[in-house]
């Protein structure tokens, strides 16, 4: 996946500009070409799960909910 | 008058004790009514009373096996009196416990019975009397008791349910177990070991049949070798009183009947909710025969009105209990949480110990996920081997992603290893994750690695084919 | 002539024969060499041999105690000669293991002392003659050796090493152990519980210096109860030989001299790499004083050439042997792997189990981390109480986000509840997972969850203060 665009920061993104995702969100992310740093996560303290990535993917706009 | 939120919880096991010093916590003014014992049956009859002779039955092996270690000794023998002491003793200490919590938490506990008499009022019948409590919020947990079959003949002196089988004043010398599930099979466990001649007759064509199959055979076959005879795809037909013994008819898999002679008859095929005594009808509280209807929330369609464990007839197990109960509270206290089964354990305490999350083998094929098998047989595991025992830890993988949907282990230790497997299914983890972490060396958890290596056919301390 | 990589291991310990493996599983045509004994230390004088004797003394000392459990016997004795007779069997059993997996790897294993006579080539002297070997990669392992402090008098005959003490043909009266790490702990929990009367002095101000010090009090004071007496900021001055025992001269922390006295004296301060005849000059391969220098690939300055295990002198632990060995195989075979100890689980036999991953309290608060911790004693958990042990879990969390910086356990199980925690650190999860993931009751696994809770002030089954 690219790196942190100028895309309005989603909530699992830390301070250090880390993204909070589980394994497995990374891999499909990685795989569906989802940018992880503009999904919102679910999980505990924001962070992205798998549902997450899927949801994501089908309807991007759930990036501005979060943001 | 406070401004607390008022939540009543009815029932004090492990679901109902939990909620209400959860509820606590959280700032309610809490009472929990309780007609029996605190601790509920987990703590009375059901999990630390089966811990606490199975564990006295697992060092009365180990001590007549003692020799192959190096311990000798002589007239190994059991003093059942004792062993039934010590577990009166661990009970009592633990209830005393919960005793204690629920008062350094400030919760009110009634000793009495509650019913609905509306949505809103429950009636406790006390040995003084009956008191009539009102609150914001209520939370069930009044758990479940042994279901009895209405066979011919079950009213008969030798059939026992799990309590009874608990407190035995003697080891008896033959048992008919009817129902093959976990009680069942714990119960097959500790009297066995103890000298005990045992039959398992289970209806279903397997044991334990919520267990990954492969690691089930197994577990039979060390249930055969300790003389346990089991036999499944039988029914039981009727009890017969006949003395000293009780005589089993079964219908057997190929249709003739068969008659089974024990000096006790342990009747465990199941539990069900204990309901029907409450009052649901008055709150107008939504059940299916009995299992309160809840949704993740925990919620009964009666605002206000939680439900929790065993009366709502989900997955009757102490932790899922407590974990509803913790659900229930956060959620009566204004708070937002959801239930999710996802990473429960179930555990089996033969010996060694079985334990299994997420999906099984089984589920997974039937669900049609694509899925692939990582298996590591713990006979090549050097900490098992220094402890005499064998077994074999399954993992149950996605195929695309290799994320952990499921793991099995029957081996030393297992109810315990499972938690990182519980743990590796929260965080949607895939086997690369757990191969990274470093397992310590000598101990059972290497296995897990393995197993996860084997995932992809690269174990390092088992051949891969 | 095959175009597959050439890879030279040496050393066929736990990183030597993890490495091989893994080499010949990527592909390498792989040749291990090995002066002694596959398996290593570990399988042969370290990890395997402490464990089997350990595993038969906590036998004993439950067969003894098994009354409490309802358990009868009589004369309850230790047979030593079976007790090494088992840990023998183990050993071999596991050595041979070793030597199935290498041949079913196709890894060929050379008996022979290696050493480097350029960059790219080794002598080994075999039984037959020396044999030149050139490789594309070579990957040492050639692990460790006792320490052997030049005090005076410590070529009496009664000082003995750990491999001494692992081969005792008989209990000894007393012991002097002359440091408090891991292997003097260990020895000192073995030879306590068959009888043995141990003093252990240790130079540092406490003993396990690495581990978490609020638990390793709990530890001393476990040992003490046996009988064993420590004394810490003590330095051994000189070793007597005075026929039946040996005479240790002690500078006590008070500057006076105490003399102790012992039928055998243990000589556990610490381990050297074994790296002073392998030719690393002739290859010309960087090293602090015998400890090989390496990156985190596990590369040395020399291309081409690897270093794993004790023989790079920074933890010396089995697993970490193995996991450099993977790291370095892969590397070797053109793939991309670093090696991270974050995740390394450090543990101790002791009764019961101790067992630490990530940070101690200390660590933390020597490189300035804002954390806070959690805690929950085992005397309040159901299972520990029916095992009849207690012991503690410590989980230390980031303040401000709640990760897990590290955990810390003394309690049954340990060793093999810690790898919940390790993944949990590998997966940089905070309490709120652990806290989410349900814990299997009645498991000691229960514990960790209710630590987690702890960290927020919210443990369920402990009044929070
Ligand atoms: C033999 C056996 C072994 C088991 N082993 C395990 C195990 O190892 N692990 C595991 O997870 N689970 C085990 N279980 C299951 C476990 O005990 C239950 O899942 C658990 O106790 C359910 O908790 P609960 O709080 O929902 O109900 P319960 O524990 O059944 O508690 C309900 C409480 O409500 C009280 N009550 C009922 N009606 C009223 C009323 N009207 N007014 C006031 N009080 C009322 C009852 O007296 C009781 O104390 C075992 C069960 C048995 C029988
Ligand atoms: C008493 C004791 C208890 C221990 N308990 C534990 C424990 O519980 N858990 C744990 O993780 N660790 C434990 N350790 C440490 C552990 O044994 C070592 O960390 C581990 O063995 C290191 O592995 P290695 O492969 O680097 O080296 P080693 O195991 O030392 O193996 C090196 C091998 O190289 C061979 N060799 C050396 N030079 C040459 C040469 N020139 N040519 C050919 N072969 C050569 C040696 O013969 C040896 O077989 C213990 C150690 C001791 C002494």
């Amino acid at each position: 996946a690219p790196k942190a665009e100028a895309q309005p920061k989603a909530a699992s993104v830390t301070e250090g500009g880390r993204v909070k995702a589980s394994p497995l969100a990374k891999k499909i992310a990685s795989e569906l070409g989802v940018d992880l740093s503009t999904v919102a996560g679910s999980g505990p303290n924001g962070r992205i799960v798998q549902k997450d990535v899927l949801a994501a993917e089908v309807k991007p706009a759930v990036v501005e909910k979060a943001a | 008058m406070s401004d607390k939120t008022k939540v009543v919880v009815i029932g004090g096991g492990p679901g109902g004790y939990v909620a209400a010093i959860r509820a606590a916590q959280l700032g309610g003014e809490v009472t929990l009514v309780e007609k029996q014992y605190l601790g509920g049956t987990c703590l009375n009859v059901g999990c630390i009373p089966t811990k606490s002779l199975l564990h006295s039955a697992e060092l009365f092996e180990e001590a007549k096996e003692g020799a192959k270690y190096g311990i000798v000794s002589s007239d190994v023998k059991i003093d059942f009196a004792k062993v039934q002491e010590r577990k009166q003793a661990v009970t009592k200490q633990l209830v005393n416990g919960v005793k204690g919590l629920l008062a350094a938490n400030k919760v009110k506990v009634i000793s009495g019975e509650a019913a609905f008499t509306s949505k809103d009022t429950i009636e406790v019948k006390t040995e003084k009397g009956t008191e009539t409590i009102k609150a914001d919020k209520f939370i069930i947990a009044t758990g479940s008791i042994p279901a009895k079959p209405p066979i011919p003949g079950i009213d008969s002196k030798q059939c026992i349910d799990s309590t009874g089988a608990l407190e035995l004043k003697e080891v008896p010398k033959t048992m008919i177990i009817v129902g093959g599930g976990v009680i069942g099979v714990e119960i097959a466990t500790l009297y066995s070991t103890l000298g005990c001649k045992i039959v398992i007759i289970e209806m279903l064509n397997e044991i334990m049949p919520m267990m990954d199959g492969e690691l089930t055979k197994m577990v039979r076959a060390k249930l055969a070798k300790k003389g346990v005879e089991i036999f499944t795809g039988a029914k039981v037909m009727s009890f017969k009183d006949a003395g000293e013994n009780v005589e089993v008819t079964v219908e057997m898999p190929d249709g003739k009947n068969q008659v089974f002679a024990g000096e006790k008859a342990l009747i465990s095929i199941g539990r069900r909710t204990n309901t029907a005594t409450i009052g649901l009808e008055k709150a107008g509280i939504a059940n299916d025969r009995g299992r309160i209807t809840v949704n993740n929330k925990m919620e009964t369609n009666v605002p206000g009105i939680y439900a929790i464990g065993d009366c709502v007839g989900q997955i009757m197990l102490a932790h899922i209990a407590s974990t509803m109960g913790e659900v229930a509270a956060e959620n009566a206290m204004g708070h937002n949480n959801v239930f999710d089964s996802k990473t429960n354990p179930s555990c089996v305490y033969t010996k060694p110990e079985f334990a299994s999350v997420g999906l099984t083998e089984e589920a997974a094929k039937a669900q049609g996920v694509d899925y692939i098998v990582g298996k590591f047989p713990l006979a090549a595991n050097g900490r098992s081997m220094i402890m005499g025992e064998d077994g074999m830890v399954k993992i149950i993988a996605g195929k695309k992603y290799k994320e952990i949907l499921g793991a099995h282990i029957l081996g030393p230790r297992a109810t315990d290893l499972i938690g990182e497997l519980a743990l590796a299914i929260a965080l949607e983890a895939t086997i690369d994750e757990v191969i990274a972490t470093i397992h310590a060396h000598p101990t059972v958890a290497e296995s897990i690695k393995e197993a996860a290596l084997a995932v992809e056919k690269r174990a390092i301390h088992i051949p891969n084919r």
